[in-house]
């Protein structure tokens, strides 16, 4: 398999400054992974964790107070390479939407309120390609056609649809020129679990016709269990494990994931499950070692002085703990 | 149907109380004051005149009988709305026997041609540049015409607008001192009248556009700006779009609704007269006739223009109300 | 530039703007007849003259002609004289305006006319007569125009109206030089042409023709703008507060001022001053008054309008009529006037004013005459201490800090009422509270001044009514101050707004209403009327105040040959109804 | 304590106040819930979960029917508020903003033991809080002071709850307590109801869409859907064998946390949510893949199948 | 008060903020020197008119004979004072209604609001015009400021309303109720915070709106001219037509005061709002960097 996207070391810090002290929230600290060409890469980890960050960073949109700090991002495209992160915004728009496209966490309000649905698909068509208005139209309609959605929808303003529908068109319009790679931040959480089943479903089509890489970021492992071909489990900003869906679920290395794992309740079984003790750090102010020693029934001196690099620990998997796999 | 029940009759339920309130409180501010509009009168003819003191106690009566002064504060009420939705705002008192419906119709094509106009300007004006401003916000031009815009909006209209007459009437005297249009020009459709009213109208509109386009600018940029982090123009700078998409169909358009309302309530407003420009250019209009109203103490002739000043904010914002939902799709009738 | 007429025909002069341009009927309600129409448009059967100080026989051709009681006014009109529309004026006119202002409470005169009128008639085609209900020595004087008032109307026009109230009479038909050409819809200028048959005027029988083709009434409203239009020429007269004047001057060689100095010209026969409720307390005292007065520096007063000033110590204008009649023959009584055993007048006061102008920078004649033929005689001189012994002798007290003190200890305050821009009132005000009188300056305009809703104004409310200004009888001043019109309680309208009356005075407006207007005794009584008001000081004439404090200046650029005031031989105003027959002296300069 | 829902109907007139259009959020739905149980209320958003909660707890007045406290009618419980709301409490959806971010968490925790005159003295309630604090996993030390933005969203979760239990409440409404909250710490709020349950003997109405905390705490459940109780039951027992079509749906869309689970067929979507609500007959009826005629012409009313009510004709 | 200073200190960040606050306390200081005025601002004719600026004088003097500089605090002084009473007396007026009206809702809400509408639709200018010519005997500086105050309430009024009603629904009113917590509590310590944008923004945007009204009205010569406002600063100027004379530092001096002092009204309800504004507060402090 192809990588199509490589990223090293990255780091990137929120600064926010105060009064006179400004203070860094290492919201991607020292992240290296990649992704193959069509496959469905998860990204899991409790909330404000960095997973929308370490998104941003890999699609290029750095704003101010998010910083990197090092690292970089490589994407392989039709045999080009692009440095995503030392690219003006012009070069960006080249590959954008084209090559590598991004649904953002909260679908409600990315549809601009007075424009029909047609008509901001037809902006994103005009911008990248040189079709004519016709051909525009006839693609966007097919395509949703393809997708199973209503036509008609496309007649529709924003507002008139429903929270599922709006969250299928902004996936769609993400992945209507068949991007290469597609980002996608939360596009399920806050759905019924009805219409997340949809959406759910709207994905895998996309994935399966486009064969596209398509890199979803979710705290809720039952989405990953359906999706994911590779799940990255992101703790304190930092990468703690990474495995193949499969291993993942059956074999957690880090006992963080496993905490999340097997706190899942599932039917027929209510026998009492632990969740995780304590609550997680505050990325202004991580401990010292590993991030998640105090929460860590097995932490002894080492993870509270250093902190473990994620090594592979069995084949094509990876886990950042003292106290797991092989001798360090 | 359903449109009618539930939006357009508590809609008009809205319209009638607002203008009935509004008419109320117009009549009731100089009556419970202690002025006399009749003492007025009187009194230039007093200073000027031989008439003996009985003589004016006699006027005194035929006076109060003219205007409808006669009797409690209620009788006087009711008669207003008799004669008000006969569309009879009685004579004025100053003009004599001119009916102040007449007086309007004198002076109000002038004043909705020049402000209809110099509104719609400056608010087109100020929504677009306000827009480049406030998108572009960090950059130095806008920086520095923000400043300017900044400057000017304080300046008094008087001392504005005295500046371009001293400017453009005297030490380049392009344009005429004031008036609608020239001594002897007979009132036609013909090119020359027109391009005699443009020559007259230019520097009062100039005033109005320069001063309404800082404050519509102003206005529209700090909109602009709070629109630029919405997620939708964030969402569209991601997609890569053109920046002057943005700036036009998300940014410009959104801005847009807002500053309607404020549209609709100037245009609304322009019943009030400009009262400033019609003085200082004199340039005719309804400005100049609330003002010598007010300070003749010509009843019929405040409450008449009160009145139609509350009706026309009133239907405008009727208007606005029903037309909104075609301007944003996401309010409808409810 | 902005003219379609022939500028170097036409004189441009300020009119007021009007809100209802269409309407040329002023004989019905209370409009303003100077766009023109009382100028240019109707002749009165007389004229009065306050510059020239006689009365012009205009559309009549002699003066009343009363019987023996005053019971009945014979008027014999001037023959020869046209309608502008060509048909003849008679005495039917006369005798149909009269009527028809009897009938309709609208019209002008409406109230007298009923009073006093029992019949009214023609003899023949030119010879009117009045029977009177009641004698009326000065019935006549409805009929003197001197400040439009009441014209005859066309009979062949308003006979055919319906409603002649609401009539709107446009375009209009007079018996003056000048017709109607055009206006604008919007109310800002009225222009006017010379009749072809301005001989069948009495304009054109009296003065001969009057020189501009074209008369125009321009609105420009403001000084700026009037100012701005007098040096681009387009504007012939004005009248223009002192600020804009500099202006001008500094900026025009054309400017011609009516008086070089002070350039206020002394026509209006009106005096302005401080007018007192003298029926409130403490303003019912005369020592009050006669404090409040001589608190005042006048000379110091002056550089309010720097020193462009004039001075009336007496209740009437010191025009130059009744300076001979009035002023000249009471100067000893003047001097020798004491009050709290002081000699208060000072008859130096011009040249002290003169001196202020001087520093100023203005243009002051040095011959002590001339200077106060402009600026007129003396007036009272600065005599705190005098005031003070006023005040402390009816029982006011000083507190600690100066300030004055009512009798019962309360803090005296003066309500001053006055207009936003009155100078001299802001003056008069400065000086009273150095004196240590606390002033409240009111600029708005304040209600129920006739019901006595007021302390103290120095406003369009003069401290006493108008003499006529063309004729020697003081009648007209006097009579309003007759205690059956001031004997009134607060609340009630009365004659004079100060409600001051006193015997002696009654005595005197009675002796005159028995008199013929043109009886010398007349004078008699007028100067013992204004020695019992100088005495008593209801009210404190000063001259002129802000809003007479007025330059007039003319533009010589098109037009030469203004009055001025070694040349007065008309009432120099273009608002006044003697317009028309200014516009026979002007000349043309022939400049384009 | 026991609280009894008896044909409770809410209807919200949707629109201006001169509007006709109604909208029944809650339509006749009747439930009891024993002392010392876990109610859970599902179903998927929109279908009255919340409405219901808040008639329970006073906030919003029924249109119909009743709700009564161990046999006492609610409105005459609200009468003596202070006793009320001492005794029932609850816990909101969102824990972010349950609390002012311009408060100190503390406030709220001195105000309710002193205004329900729990304690006395500041020291009193001081040891009060803790009591209750740790009864979640906290201590006050850690609250000392602070701002709710300076806490995770388990943390504020967690001194909500602690708050609720300061009155020593008999029943907590809990709507959708864990919603906003991670999956890692899901459970331990979970397992927090279980213990007050077993502990405290407090009645809870947990209201939820996610069905697998339903399974692993509630003893009854009800399913909604478009404003009525379709099924209701006890909990373990739906969940292993739904009857409703709709609660079929609803099991088989939740995303089994397991990669080897996959979903059979493609499911079937409204695109506007409102039009069911206006549905004459069954409101599932347009997107049921059971349906029969009848269901578009009436209502179903309940059925009782093995001790569960089932409100659809398949169970006539 | 450690607060407030943080506040301001991180406000101070602003280079709009700093512009503001340095401006308006230069501003308040000129004013507050009025109390050493060597020259009475109701005395006229006390120096030479119309004298350019010099050492003696350093705005130079008026043709009223006065003290340009001097004349300017007292102005200022003055212009502040019914500016602050027109801005609290209009937020007095519409937090109440708009709080009663959100909270109470019902008729009175509707009752409230009706009067909210109609001020909305009432021709301000004319209204003022002639409630100013009406009360003139008693049109001090302070019932100045209430007239003009009395017609600046309804639109934030109604903005305050709204904000309660969507306010009462937030899940932590439910919790102050939860707590026990009284009524006024719950305004005062679950509304007020939220209000304080809008009701700061309003005051300053009230003050600005109050200034204006005062400038206009005296240039009309509707107010008492004689007290020293920027207003009557104005209606002088233009009466002695200095513009005309070209006595420009007695045009410029009113003119740069006025562009100053609104220009900082105008950039520090900016920045205060942009301040409290938590998500523009954000980006804010990424660009400071
Ligand atoms: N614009 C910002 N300024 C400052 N801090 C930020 C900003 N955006 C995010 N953060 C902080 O960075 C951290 C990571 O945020 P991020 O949004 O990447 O988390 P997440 O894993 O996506 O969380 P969630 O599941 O809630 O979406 C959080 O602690 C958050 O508080
Ligand atoms: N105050 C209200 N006025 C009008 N309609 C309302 C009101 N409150 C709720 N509704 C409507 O009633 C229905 C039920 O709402 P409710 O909030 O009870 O649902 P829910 O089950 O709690 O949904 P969610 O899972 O989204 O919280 C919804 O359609 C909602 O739009
Ligand atoms: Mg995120
Ligand atoms: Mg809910």
């Amino acid at each position: 398999m192809e990588k199509i996207a490589v990223a090293e070391n990255l780091r990137a810090y929120y600064f926010i400054k105060s009064g006179d002290k400004t203070t860094s929230i290492r919201a991607v600290d020292n992240v290296s992974l990649h992704f193959f060409e069509n496959e469905v890469y998860g990204i899991a980890g409790e909330s404000g964790c960095g997973k929308s960050t370490l998104l941003k960073v890999l699609f290029g949109e750095i704003k101010p107070p998010l910083k990197l700090v090092d690292g970089e991002v490589v994407f392989k495209l039709d045999g080009e390479e692009y440095r995503i992160n030392s690219m003006s915004l012009d070069q960006l728009k080249k590959i954008r939407w084209k090559y590598v496209s991004y649904v953002p966490q909260g679908s409600m309000s990315v549809l601009n309120p007075v424009r029909k649905i047609r008509r901001i698909f037809l902006d994103v068509i005009e911008e990248h390609t040189s079709m004519s208005r016709e051909e525009a139209f006839s693609r966007i309609e097919s395509y949703f056609e393809a997708l199973g959605l209503p036509v008609r929808v496309l007649d529709s303003y924003p507002h008139q649809l429903s929270g599922g529908m709006r969250q299928r068109v902004t996936i769609a319009l993400a992945t209507v020129l068949n991007p290469k790679v597609i980002f996608a931040d939360e596009p399920t959480t806050a759905l019924d679990v009805v219409v997340q089943r949809g959406v759910i479903q709207l994905l895998k089509k996309i994935h399966k016709e486009q064969k596209n890489t398509l890199v979803i970021v979710t705290h809720d492992m039952g989405v990953h269990a359906h999706l994911a071909t590779r799940i990255g489990v992101m703790y304190a900003g930092r990468l703690i494990e990474e495995a193949e869906t499969h291993e993942i679920f059956k074999n957690p290395l880090h006992p963080y994931t496993r905490f999340l794992i097997n706190s899942l309740p599932r039917f027929g079984d209510r026998s009492r499950k632990e969740g995780t003790p304590g609550s997680p750090p505050s990325l202004a102010n991580l401990p010292s070692g590993c991030p998640f020693h105090p929460r860590c029934p097995i932490a002894d001196q080492i993870c509270m002085e250093m902190e473990p690099d994620l090594i592979e620990v069995a084949r094509n998997h990876k886990v950042a703990c003292w106290k797991v796999g092989v001798e360090r | 149907m359903k449109f009618i029940k539930s939006y357009l009759i508590p809609r008009l339920i809205q319209y009638v109380y607002m203008v009935v309130i509004g008419i109320t409180l117009v009549f009731l501010i100089p009556r419970l004051s202690p002025v006399d509009p009749i003492e007025q009168i009187l009194n230039t003819r007093l200073r000027i005149q031989n008439t003996t003191p009985e003589a004016v106690i006699k006027m005194r009566e035929v006076m109060e009988e003219l205007y409808g002064l006669k009797g409690t504060l209620w009788e006087q009420y009711v008669n207003l709305w008799k004669r008000l939705l006969k569309g009879d705002f009685g004579p004025s008192m100053v003009y004599y026997p001119a009916s102040v419906i007449s007086l309007i119709r004198n002076s109000l094509p002038w004043t909705i041609g020049l402000l209809t106009l110099t509104t719609l300007i400056s608010w087109v004006l100020g929504l677009v540049i306000g827009a480049i401003l406030g998108y572009y916000k960090e950059s130095f031009g806008s920086k520095i015409l923000t400043g300017i815009l900044m400057a000017i909006n304080p300046i008094p209209y008087y001392i504005f607008a005295l500046t371009l007459l001293l400017l453009f009437c005297y030490v380049f005297p392009i344009f005429p001192l004031g008036g609608g249009f020239s001594v002897g020009q007979k009132i036609s459709l013909s090119w020359s009248f027109i391009l005699d009213v443009i020559k007259h109208g230019t520097l009062p509109a100039l005033s109005l556009i320069i001063l309404g386009f800082a404050g519509w600018g102003l206005g529209t940029k700090i909109l602009v700006q709070n629109l630029r982090e919405e997620d939708y123009v964030v969402y569209a700078r991601m997609m890569g779009l053109r920046n002057s998409k943005i700036l036009f169909s998300y940014v410009l358009r959104n801005a847009m609704l807002p500053q309607v309302t404020g549209l609709g309530l100037s245009l609304g407003g322009i019943f009030g007269g400009a009262m400033m420009t019609e003085i200082l250019f004199t340039y005719p209009g309804i400005g100049t006739l609330a003002y010598n109203a007010v300070r003749a103490n010509d009843y019929n002739v405040m409450i008449a223009i009160s009145f139609f000043s509350i009706i026309a904010v009133a239907t405008a914002l009727l208007i606005l109300d029903l037309l909104y939902p075609l301007i944003d799709p996401r309010i409808r009738y409810r | 530039q902005f003219l379609n007429v022939p500028r170097e025909q036409t004189v441009i002069v300020p009119g007021p703007k009007t809100a209802n341009p269409g309407d040329f009927n002023v004989i019905a309600g209370w409009k303003d007849p100077h766009r023109g129409i009382q100028q240019l448009l109707l002749e009165p059967l007389w004229m009065d003259d306050p510059v020239r100080g006689e009365i012009i026989n205009a559309l009549a051709e002699t003066g009343p002609i009363y019987n023996e009681d005053f019971t009945k006014m014979i008027v014999k009109l001037r023959k020869g004289v046209y309608w502008s529309d060509g048909v003849p004026f008679t005495a039917d006119d006369v005798v149909f305006t009269v009527e028809m202002c009897m009938k309709y409470p609208e019209m002008a005169r409406h109230m007298e006319f009923n009073e006093y009128i029992d019949k009214v008639y023609k003899e023949d085609d030119y010879t009117v007569v009045f029977e009177l209900k009641k004698p009326n020595t000065r019935f006549h004087t409805y009929f003197i125009d001197r400040w439009g008032y009441w014209w005859p109307m066309p009979k062949h026009v308003f006979e055919k109206v319906e409603d002649p109230v609401g009539f709107t009479f446009n375009p209009p038909v007079g018996t003056g030089p000048y017709v109607l050409k055009d206006y604008d819809p919007a109310g800002y200028w009225v222009l006017w042409e010379r009749r072809e048959d301005w001989q069948r005027t009495p304009t054109g029988m009296i003065f001969g023709m009057p020189k501009p083709k074209y008369v125009l009434f321009y609105a420009y409203e403001t000084d700026e703008k009037i100012t701005l239009a007098f040096l681009q020429n387009q504007l012939d007269a004005a009248g223009i507060g002192p600020q804009a004047l500099k202006a001008l001057l500094k900026r025009s060689k054309y400017v011609k001022l009516y008086s070089d100095f002070p350039f206020v010209p002394l026509v209006d026969p009106v005096v302005g001053g401080i007018t007192i409720n003298t029926a409130k307390y403490p303003f019912n005292m005369k020592e009050v008054r006669w404090a409040l007065a001589l608190a005042l520096d006048i000379v110091k007063l002056s550089e309010t309008e720097e020193g462009n000033m004039l001075i009336s110590a007496l209740h009437i204008p010191p025009l130059p009529l009744y300076r001979k009649l009035y002023y000249e023959p009471l100067e000893e009584w003047l001097q020798n006037l004491t009050v709290n055993g002081v000699k208060v007048y000072d008859p130096d006061v011009p040249l002290k004013i003169a001196e202020v102008a001087k520093r100023y920078g203005w243009n002051v004649p040095d011959d002590p005459e001339k200077i106060k033929l402009g600026v007129g005689s003396g007036w009272w001189k600065h005599l705190p201490d005098v005031a003070e012994q006023l005040l402390l002798s009816v029982g006011f007290k000083r507190d600690k800090n100066g300030k004055w003190l009512l009798p019962n200890g309360t803090p005296w305050k003066i309500q001053l009422g006055t207009n936003p821009n009155d100078l001299v009132a802001f003056g008069v005000a400065q000086q009273w509270r150095e004196f240590g009188i606390d002033v409240d300056v009111i600029t708005t305009y304040i209600s129920g001044i006739n019901e006595g809703n007021f302390e103290v104004l120095i406003t369009g409310n003069w401290p006493a009514p108008e003499p006529w200004g063309g004729h020697a009888d003081l009648h007209r001043t006097l009579y309003f101050f007759h205690s059956k019109y001031q004997n009134k309680p607060l609340g009630e309208g009365v004659g004079h707004v100060s409600r001051w009356f006193d015997e002696r005075l009654d005595k005197i407006i009675d002796e005159m209403e028995k008199l013929d207007w043109n009886d010398p005794r007349n004078i008699e009584f007028g100067r013992e009327g204004l020695k019992i008001l100088a005495e008593e000081l209801p009210t404190i004439p000063i001259g002129t105040i802000g809003v007479l404090t007025t330059a007039l200046v003319y533009n010589d650029y098109y037009w030469t040959n203004w009055p001025t005031l070694e040349n007065p031989y008309m009432m120099p105003y273009w608002h006044w109804s003697q317009f028309k027959y200014l516009l026979t002296f002007l000349e043309p300069t022939g400049r384009k | 304590m026991r609280v009894s829902v008896r044909n409770l109907t809410k209807i919200f007139r949707v629109g201006s106040i001169f509007s006709l259009k109604k909208l029944v959020a809650i339509d006749n739905v009747s439930f009891e819930i024993g002392s010392g149980e876990i109610f859970s209320l599902a179903g998927e958003s929109g279908c009255g979960k919340t409405t219901t909660a808040k008639i329970l707890l006073g906030l919003e007045e029924p249109t119909n029917g009743e709700v009564l406290y161990d046999g006492i009618k609610l409105k005459d419980f609200v009468e003596n508020e202070m006793h009320f709301l001492k005794k029932v409490q609850t816990v909101q959806q969102n824990p972010f903003s349950t609390f002012n971010p311009f408060r100190k968490v503390e406030d709220y925790l001195f105000k309710t033991v002193l205004r329900f005159k729990m304690a006395n003295t500041k020291d009193e309630a001081l040891r009060l809080i803790e009591e209750k604090l740790s009864v979640v996993g906290l201590n006050f030390d850690e609250i000392k002071g602070r701002y709710p933005s300076e806490f995770s969203g388990g943390q504020l979760q967690r001194i909500s709850i602690a708050r609720a239990l300061l009155t020593n409440p008999s029943f907590l409404v809990a709507d959708e307590p864990v919603s906003m909250i991670d999956a890692s710490l899901r459970i331990s709020i979970v397992n927090l109801f279980r213990d007050l349950k077993e502990r405290f003997g407090i009645s809870i109405l947990y209201i939820t869409h996610d069905l697998s905390t339903a399974y692993y705490v509630a003893d009854k459940l009800a399913i909604m859907f478009r404003g009525s109780i379709v099924e209701m039951g006890r909990a373990q027992d739906i969940l292993d064998t739904p009857f409703h079509p709709y609660t079929k749906l609803l099991k088989s869309s939740i995303p089994v946390p397991d990669p080897e689970y996959e979903w059979d067929e493609n499911i079937n979507l409204s695109s506007t949510e409102r039009e069911e609500f206006f549905a004459k007959g069954c409101k599932f009826a347009s997107r049921c893949p059971e349906v029969m005629s009848i269901c578009r012409e009436s209502v179903p009313p309940d059925f009782d199948v093995n001790g569960r009510v089932v409100k659809c004709w398949l169970y006539k | 008060m450690k607060r407030i200073l943080r506040l301001f200190f991180d406000m101070w960040e602003d280079l709009r903020f700093k512009y503001a606050v340095t401006v308006l306390t230069a501003l308040v200081l000129l004013s507050i020197l009025s109390i050493f005025s060597p020259y009475d601002p109701y005395k006229w004719y006390v120096l030479p008119t119309n004298q350019p600026p010099s050492l003696e004088h350093i705005l130079g003097t008026d043709g009223k004979g006065q003290d340009i500089f001097w004349l300017l605090t007292f102005s200022l002084k003055n212009s502040l004072i019914l500016a602050t009473i027109a801005a609290v007396f209009s937020r007095i007026i519409a937090i109440t209604i708009g709080m009663l009206s959100g909270y109470l809702g019902g008729t009175t809400d509707r009752i409230l609001m009706a009067l909210t509408d109609t001020f909305m639709v009432m021709p301000v200018f004319p209204l003022l015009l002639l409630l100013s010519s009406l009360i003139k005997n008693y049109l001090s500086l302070p019932i100045l400021g209430l007239i003009i105050g009395v017609f600046g309430w309804a639109g934030d009024a109604r903005v305050i309303r709204s904000m309660i009603l969507s306010l009462r629904e937030r899940e932590f009113v439910v919790t102050s109720k939860f707590s026990g917590m009284r009524t006024f509590e719950v305004v005062f310590g679950d509304f007020v915070p939220y209000l304080i944008p809008v009701i700061s923004g309003g005051f300053i945007g009230s003050m600005m709106g109050a200034i204006g009204f005062e400038i206009v009205l005296a240039i009309l010569g509707f107010t008492r001219v004689e007290i020293p406002t920027l207003g009557s600063m104005f209606h002088w100027m233009i009466n002695f037509q200095a513009m005309l004379l070209g006595y420009w530092w007695w045009v410029l001096t009113p003119i740069v005061t006025a562009v100053f002092l609104f220009t900082a009204l105008y950039t520090l309800s900016l920045s205060i709002n942009e301040y409290l504004d938590p998500r523009t507060r954000m980006q804010r402090i990424g660009a400071v960097k």
